[in-house]
């Protein structure tokens, strides 16, 4: 397997005015080429604030102040890793929609009210595929007319012409925002239009001509989900991040939702870092499952080692707390409350709900250890060494 | 967690909030200032007629104003009144027209908007209209309407500030108590059987008050800013009588100088215009302040 | 057993208003005839999707708000004669001392306590409203009913904001219980709650029914939820009951269409049992202009001309199992059919 | 969209038919001979007080005397200014001008400064040009319009001997006067006059002596605008479709311009009705104190002289106003948010 993005130790804080919220403490995970990744965890674990640090979109007051992200987007070689914490801007900006994207959980807010959806998912291409466009425009104009008749016209295509060698010319970006002058870029604005009525439809949505019409206010939920993963996929990402995409969505809306992304898996992107709290999501639909509690992932398995074999007491007492199809006897529960992470527990920060609780575990945090077959914990049922201490 | 009683420590709580913002500590200081001059008044400044302390004295009937001097710490202004005295009693002018108007249009402009925002229906929408119509005259131009038709005075512009100042509590209670109508809560409290009169008082007022202190707080400052113009066309208070605005309008024919010296008179207006600006800036600082601490988004989580 | 609420073609329409003089061009039908029978001491689920009318249900039957038409009769639990509440003023409501009987807990604790309340005020509200205690005996009956939810002492003098989601719906349901009602609504209780906590919640909740003997009716979109703790299930579509079965004949033998979608649908936390779903397409229709006949054709993977023309009653088979569909003796078959199952 | 804009239209009439009853019931409170008087032009009418009661009708019950001061007021009669020695409507037109063209000129300032300072600030939050743009925002709230307008007067004419009071330097004034023939006044508005009759010299005075009356105002009202901005910035950028606008791959400026600010500017429309009134409040501060011989001038100096007429007119006038701007307001608003426009 190669790996396709991983994390190393990656610390993110956030700095409110009742403290510091220590929201990621050293997460490390890798999402390998071509499988589905899951995360799971309660509310507050932090599993959201990771992908958005991966991401680089994590908004204020927060900060990632620690770790790497390395991402192996190369086609060329897959091998080299480039630190995306390391990088400009800018490349985020390139790379975020390109070869990143993300779904969000709540459809309804995740939509600008005010545009319309056409105009939305064709921003996706107007900030990617300037170029291609530049060059499909480009040659249908060319097809239309042999010569540029008027002035005005020749004007046009040269500034076409440019925009398809590159379209971060300080020509094409200046004419490109000043009033009136920029509406020479009409047909990019159709061409990425086009393309996205395409993705629309490829999504299964009826009558894309119509929806790109429309706004979101007068989608449903589940549609709405729908082009929010158009906009997500329009450029045909390497890692496709879903963040609780179907936690607010009926069971119904769901199962189609859950449909689709398995079905895009297959076809459209590399691989899927899945976000949810719900074991059922993950056990249906993923490879590779990473539980995490308080900041902190606990345990990483593949996804019948984890719902067969749980090593983490976390994971056990979750997989024990959730009601089964064959349910006998009654559910346990884990006693307590998820931490305050302004203030969370020293050592590991499971200790204080832990029936397996040792007095090394209130001291220091434990080191994350590989038993077999690909599968991690972090306990110290299984090591005696606290984090930090004899890591290579 | 400590063991005081848990409503000290919300009050507690909420201070330190308020506090941690610096614009309210000038704003609590600029107040207990001018709390302080307006209690000590008849001690900063002992009236001259007993009967009427807000009258200010004076000494001779010459149109110039004099300068600061021993006599007169800040001057005498036209028609020779005693700035300082006008200013500290003018304190107590302003807090009497805020506090007025404030009090008056902000219990009736809450009972009301509370009543019709809870119950709804056609009472809500009748009074709706009303205010309606209230709002389709600008403050002042209502208030120089009223005050025209019952006669000067400051108590006139009193009366008529409360009169129209009511339909923003309206507004601002109103649009509270629609979101808070159909909160979980209430509903409760609706199931527990409470009657809707409790229901208003212990469930929905406790947690619409906020903004309407907000309001009352910004409302303090732009009252007296309204009442002292009114006092400065000459609708408000009579002549001679401690009150900044009316102070200002005697300093108006005094604002340039002789060409020599056009800056000479400018004690007349800066030392009144001063208290109207600070006065106004401390509510307003209290009320940004307030804005910022009860903002529900930034409370606790 | 004995039944302790009958509800009778239970109605709720919404007015929607428009036009320039607002008048009522149209209705939201968000209850449009349910029958359904509560028996004493069960916790009937009651299931579907957003919008379907479960939630608008259960507040009418506690009466949040009042039924555009119906009945709803209950069966009062001291011998009295059956009365129908659906009509009651909130005066005779609480007169005939039905309120205090008739309880709720609603879907999230941090919206149903008032914030500025401390717990102890919160819990002694319905007690002061139905019943005359002294401060002496409230404090006591506040205490006993913390200790009942899993509470302390110490957590007597607290505002809400204070206390852990967990914690919180423990004080809501403290409050509920707090009347010693013989029946509550639970709306989606434990949907606000993480994971690990909703067992928690789950376990009180089924210690109290049978400590108190209390009757439930449990509103909720998660399945596996309501096959824990409820004995039967009632699952709602667009303003209809379409299927009423025990929980366990639910869950093997559902005779509904919609009903096998829903259970196809439910993402199960086991490896190794990916079975095939029955996706449904489309979206529930709006409640505004429900669909002819039967209201699930537009989405039915089984529609035959009847559905469109005809809508289908609740039968009931001998064993009590309830289901409005055309086709229902031969859903088991079609659905193994076509999918397998 | 068409029942929206005549729902508008249905409540509006019926708010101006309020003012209009609100008005003269206040009006009624003056006795019929206090109203009489406002009949009296000669010094010889003033005995036949009882006669005018009795011509006019003045002591009819309430209903009858409204439906007759409605038709009145229907036909342009308003009554009889004291200030303006002429009636209420001529003078009207006289003033009106005035207070128009300083509106006009303020009114794309406060509304482009406001917007650019809110975005500035709200973007750039609780940076030194956020604090800055607050402090600003604050100290304009509160200063009164008239207090500030004598000290920039004392500042500027009394010191600097820069920008004198008025409407047009004393010279110029006397050659209007003197030559009505070589000046024709189109609109009222000077400087657009000056310009139409190819007096540059008029044309620049005036707006000259617009300089600090547009100063005074625009520092005042843009807090307003500001603050409603910058709250909305904050909001919006809070939200989470900025948050997928990102994850697209948007840069800083397509989410501030693109989507942040369009979305704030909603809750800026509707502030507008309230910027209305407060530019009418703020307009008569500064011409009384400017003594720019405009509607809010007029209006001061009509109620120090209880000229109830003249009061009633601009009330009723500024109902007019507000009530138009409501409804452009709600159309634009629709116009602007699909939520709206489509339902």
């Amino acid at each position: 397997m190669t790996p396709l993005i991983r994390t190393e130790n990656l610390v993110t804080n956030f700095y409110t005015y009742e403290g510091v919220v220590r929201a990621l403490n050293g997460v490390s995970l890798v999402v390998d080429h071509g499988t589905t990744f899951g995360l799971v965890g309660e509310s507050g674990c932090g599993k959201s604030v990771a992908v958005r640090s991966m991401m680089r979109i994590i908004q204020e007051p927060g900060r990632v102040e620690g770790g790497r992200v390395v991402a192996f987007f190369d086609p060329r070689d897959k091998r080299r890793g480039i630190d995306l914490l390391q990088q400009s801007e800018a490349y985020m900006e390139h790379l975020r929609g390109d070869q990143i994207s993300m779904i969000f959980q709540e459809p309804n807010a995740a939509l600008n009210p005010i545009m319309s959806i056409g105009d939305q998912v064709a921003e996706s291409f107007l900030f990617h595929k300037k170029k291609e466009m530049a060059a499909a425009v480009l040659a249908a104009m060319d097809r239309e007319n042999g010569r540029p008749p008027w002035p005005l016209g020749a004007f046009q295509r040269a500034l076409y012409a440019r925009t398809a060698v590159s379209p971060r010319d300080p020509l094409v970006a200046l004419t490109g925002r000043l009033p009136l002058v920029r509406r020479w870029q009409m047909r990019l604005r159709r061409e990425a239009l086009r393309r996205s009525v395409e993705i629309i439809g490829k999504l299964g949505i009826p009558n894309p001509e119509a929806v790109a019409r429309l706004y979101p206010h007068n989608l449903s939920g589940g549609m709405k989900q729908r082009i929010v993963i158009a906009i997500a996929l329009a450029c045909s990402p390497l890692l496709l991040i879903a963040d609780e995409a179907t936690s607010n969505l009926d069971v119904t809306i769901q199962a189609q939702i859950l449909d689709l992304l398995r079905h895009l898996k297959e076809t459209e992107i590399a691989s899927i870092l899945l976000i949810t709290h719900d074991l059922g999501v993950v056990a249906e639909t993923c490879d590779r499952v990473g539980v995490m509690y308080a900041g902190n992932l606990c345990e990483v398995a593949n996804v019948t080692d984890l719902f067969n074999a749980p090593r983490h007491p976390y994971t056990r007492a979750l997989l024990e707390a959730v009601p089964r199809l064959h349910q006998d006897g009654p559910l346990r529960s884990i006693e307590g409350a998820v931490p305050n992470l302004v203030n969370p527990p020293a050592g590991c920060r499971f200790h204080p709900r832990c029936p397996e609780a040792r007095a090394i575990c209130r001291k220091h945090f434990p080191e994350t250890v590989h038993l077999g077959g690909d599968h991690s914990v972090a306990c110290y049922l299984y090591t005696d060494r606290p984090r930090g201490e004899g890591a290579a | 967690m400590d063991n005081t009683h848990p409503r000290l420590r919300e009050l507690k709580y909420t201070l330190y909030r308020i506090f941690r913002n610096p614009s309210a500590i000038i704003g609590f200081t600029l107040l207990v200032f001018f709390i302080g001059v307006a209690v000590l008044a008849p001690v900063l400044a002992p009236p001259k007629y007993a009967h009427n302390p807000y009258q200010m004295p004076h000494k001779g009937f010459s149109p110039t104003p004099k300068p600061p001097s021993e006599k007169a710490i800040f001057g005498t202004t036209s028609g020779q009144y005693d700035i300082y005295y006008g200013v500290v009693w003018g304190t107590r002018t302003a807090f009497k027209i805020g506090l007025f108007v404030v009090v008056i249009s902000g219990l009736f402009g809450v009972g009301l908007g509370a009543v019709s925002g809870y119950y709804g229906g056609w009472l809500d929408e009748a009074l709706m209209r009303v205010t309606d119509i209230m709002w389709a005259i600008p403050t002042l131009v209502l208030a120089m309407a009223i005050v025209v038709a019952f006669g000067r005075g400051l108590d006139k512009v009193m009366i008529a500030l409360a009169l129209i100042q009511w339909r923003w509590y309206v507004r601002v209670i109103r649009s509270e108590i629609l979101t808070l109508r159909d909160q979980d809560f209430v509903q409760a409290a609706r199931v527990m059987g409470v009657s809707d009169f409790k229901i208003i008082r212990r469930h929905i007022l406790p947690n619409a008050i906020y903004p309407v202190l907000i309001m009352a707080s910004m409302d303090m400052g732009s009252m007296v800013i309204t009442a002292s113009f009114m006092s400065f066309v000459g609708l408000g208070s009579p002549k001679g009588y401690a009150d900044w605005g009316q102070m200002v309008a005697l300093a108006r024919n005094y604002i340039v100088g002789p060409p020599d010296d056009p800056l000479r008179f400018w004690y007349t207006i800066a030392i009144p215009g001063a208290c109207i600006i600070l006065f106004v800036l401390a509510w307003n600082l209290i009320g940004d302040a307030l804005r910022d601490a009860f903002d529900p988004k930034l409370r606790r989580r | 057993m004995s039944t302790l609420l009958q509800l009778r073609g239970l109605q709720k329409h919404y007015p929607v208003r428009g036009g320039v003089f607002r008048h009522q061009v149209a209705s939201v039908k968000a209850l449009d005839g349910i029958d359904l029978d509560i028996h004493r001491g069960e916790c009937l689920g009651l299931v579907g999707e957003s919008g379907c009318g479960k939630t608008t249900t259960g507040k009418a039957i506690i009466r949040l708000h009042r039924p555009t038409g119906g009945k709803i009769i209950y069966h009062r639990g001291n011998g009295g004669a059956p009365v129908d509440i659906a009509g009651l003023p909130a005066s005779a409501l609480k007169r005939e001392r039905i309120r205090g009987r008739l309880q709720m807990v609603f879907q999230d604790p941090t919206t149903s306590l008032n914030p500025r309340m401390l717990v102890k005020n919160i819990i002694a509200e319905p007690l002061r409203e139905q019943s005359s205690m002294g401060s002496r005996e409230l404090e006591t009956r506040i205490l006993e009913l913390l200790s009942m939810v899993g509470l302390t002492k110490d957590h007597y003098l607290r505002y809400p904001h204070e206390f852990s989601g967990g914690q919180r719906q423990r004080i809501a349901v403290a409050r509920a219980i707090a009347t010693h009602p013989e029946f509550l609504v639970l709306d989606e209780p434990t949907s606000a709650l993480d994971v690990s906590v909703q067992a928690q919640i789950l376990n009180l909740l089924h210690t109290l029914r049978e400590k108190l003997e209390l009757t439930y009716l449990f509103v909720t979109h998660h399945l596996l939820v309501v096959k824990y703790i409820s004995n039967r299930l009632a699952v709602m579509y667009l303003g209809k009951v379409v299927e009423i079965a025990s929980t366990a004949v639910l869950f093997n033998r559902a005779r509904h269409p919609y009903t096998h979608a829903l259970l196809s649908g439910i993402p199960i936390p086991d490896t190794g049992r990916r079975s095939r779903r029955i996706l449904l397409q489309g979206d529930v229709p709006s409640p505004l202009n429900p669909p002819t006949g039967c209201r699930f054709h537009t989405r039915c993977p089984f529609v035959i001309d009847r559905c469109r023309a005809e809508e289908p009653v609740l039968k009931t088979f001998s064993d009590g199992h309830r289901v409005a569909c055309h086709r229902r003796d031969e859903m088991e078959r079609l659905v193994r059919d076509r999918f397998g199952r | 969209m068409l029942t929206y804009i005549l729902r508008r239209f249905f409540f509006l009439t019926f708010v101006l038919f309020g003012v209009s009853v609100l008005l003269f019931g206040i009006l009624m409170t003056f006795s019929p001979e206090r109203r009489a008087a406002a009949y009296v032009t000669t010094p010889q009418q003033a005995k036949d007080i009882p006669r005018i009661i009795q011509q006019f009708g003045l002591d009819d019950p309430f209903y009858v005397q409204y439906v007759r001061w409605i038709k009145e007021v229907s036909r342009g009669n308003m009554g009889w200014s004291l200030v303006a020695a002429r009636p209420v409507g001529e003078a009207f037109w006289r003033y009106f001008p005035i207070t128009l063209e300083m509106n006009l000129y303020a009114a794309p300032i406060v509304i482009f400064l406001g917007i650019w300072l809110g975005s500035v600030s709200g973007i750039h939050r609780d940076s030194w040009i956020d604090h800055s743009t607050r402090i600003f925002a604050i100290i304009g709230w509160s200063l009164p319009t008239f207090l500030f307008a004598l000290v920039l007067l004392m500042v500027f004419y009394g010191y600097f001997q820069m920008f004198s009071p008025g409407v047009l330097s004393d010279a110029l004034a006397m050659s209007i006067i003197d030559h009505p023939d070589q000046y024709t006044a189109y609109t009222g508005m000077l400087t657009i006059d000056g310009l139409l009759n190819g007096r540059l010299d008029i044309a620049l005075d005036a707006l000259h002596h617009l300089v600090l009356p547009i100063l005074t105002y625009v520092i005042v009202v843009v807090a307003l605008n500001m603050r409603v901005m910058r709250s909305g910035i904050i909001e919006e950028l809070s939200k989470d479709y900025v948050l997928t606008a990102r994850a697209k791959g948007a840069d800083r400026r397509t989410i501030h311009y693109r989507h942040a600010r369009r979305n704030a500017l909603l809750p800026v429309v509707t502030v507008a009705g309230q910027l209305v009134a407060m530019s009418m409040e703020g307009s008569i501060a500064v011409e009384v104190v400017y003594n720019r011989q405009g509607i809010g001038w007029w209006l001061a100096e009509s109620a120090t002289q209880l000229d109830m007429p003249v009061l009633m007119c601009i009330c009723l006038f500024m109902g007019v106003v507000f009530v138009v701007t409501n409804l452009t307001i709600d159309i634009l608003y629709a116009y602007i948010d699909p939520r709206i426009r489509l339902n």
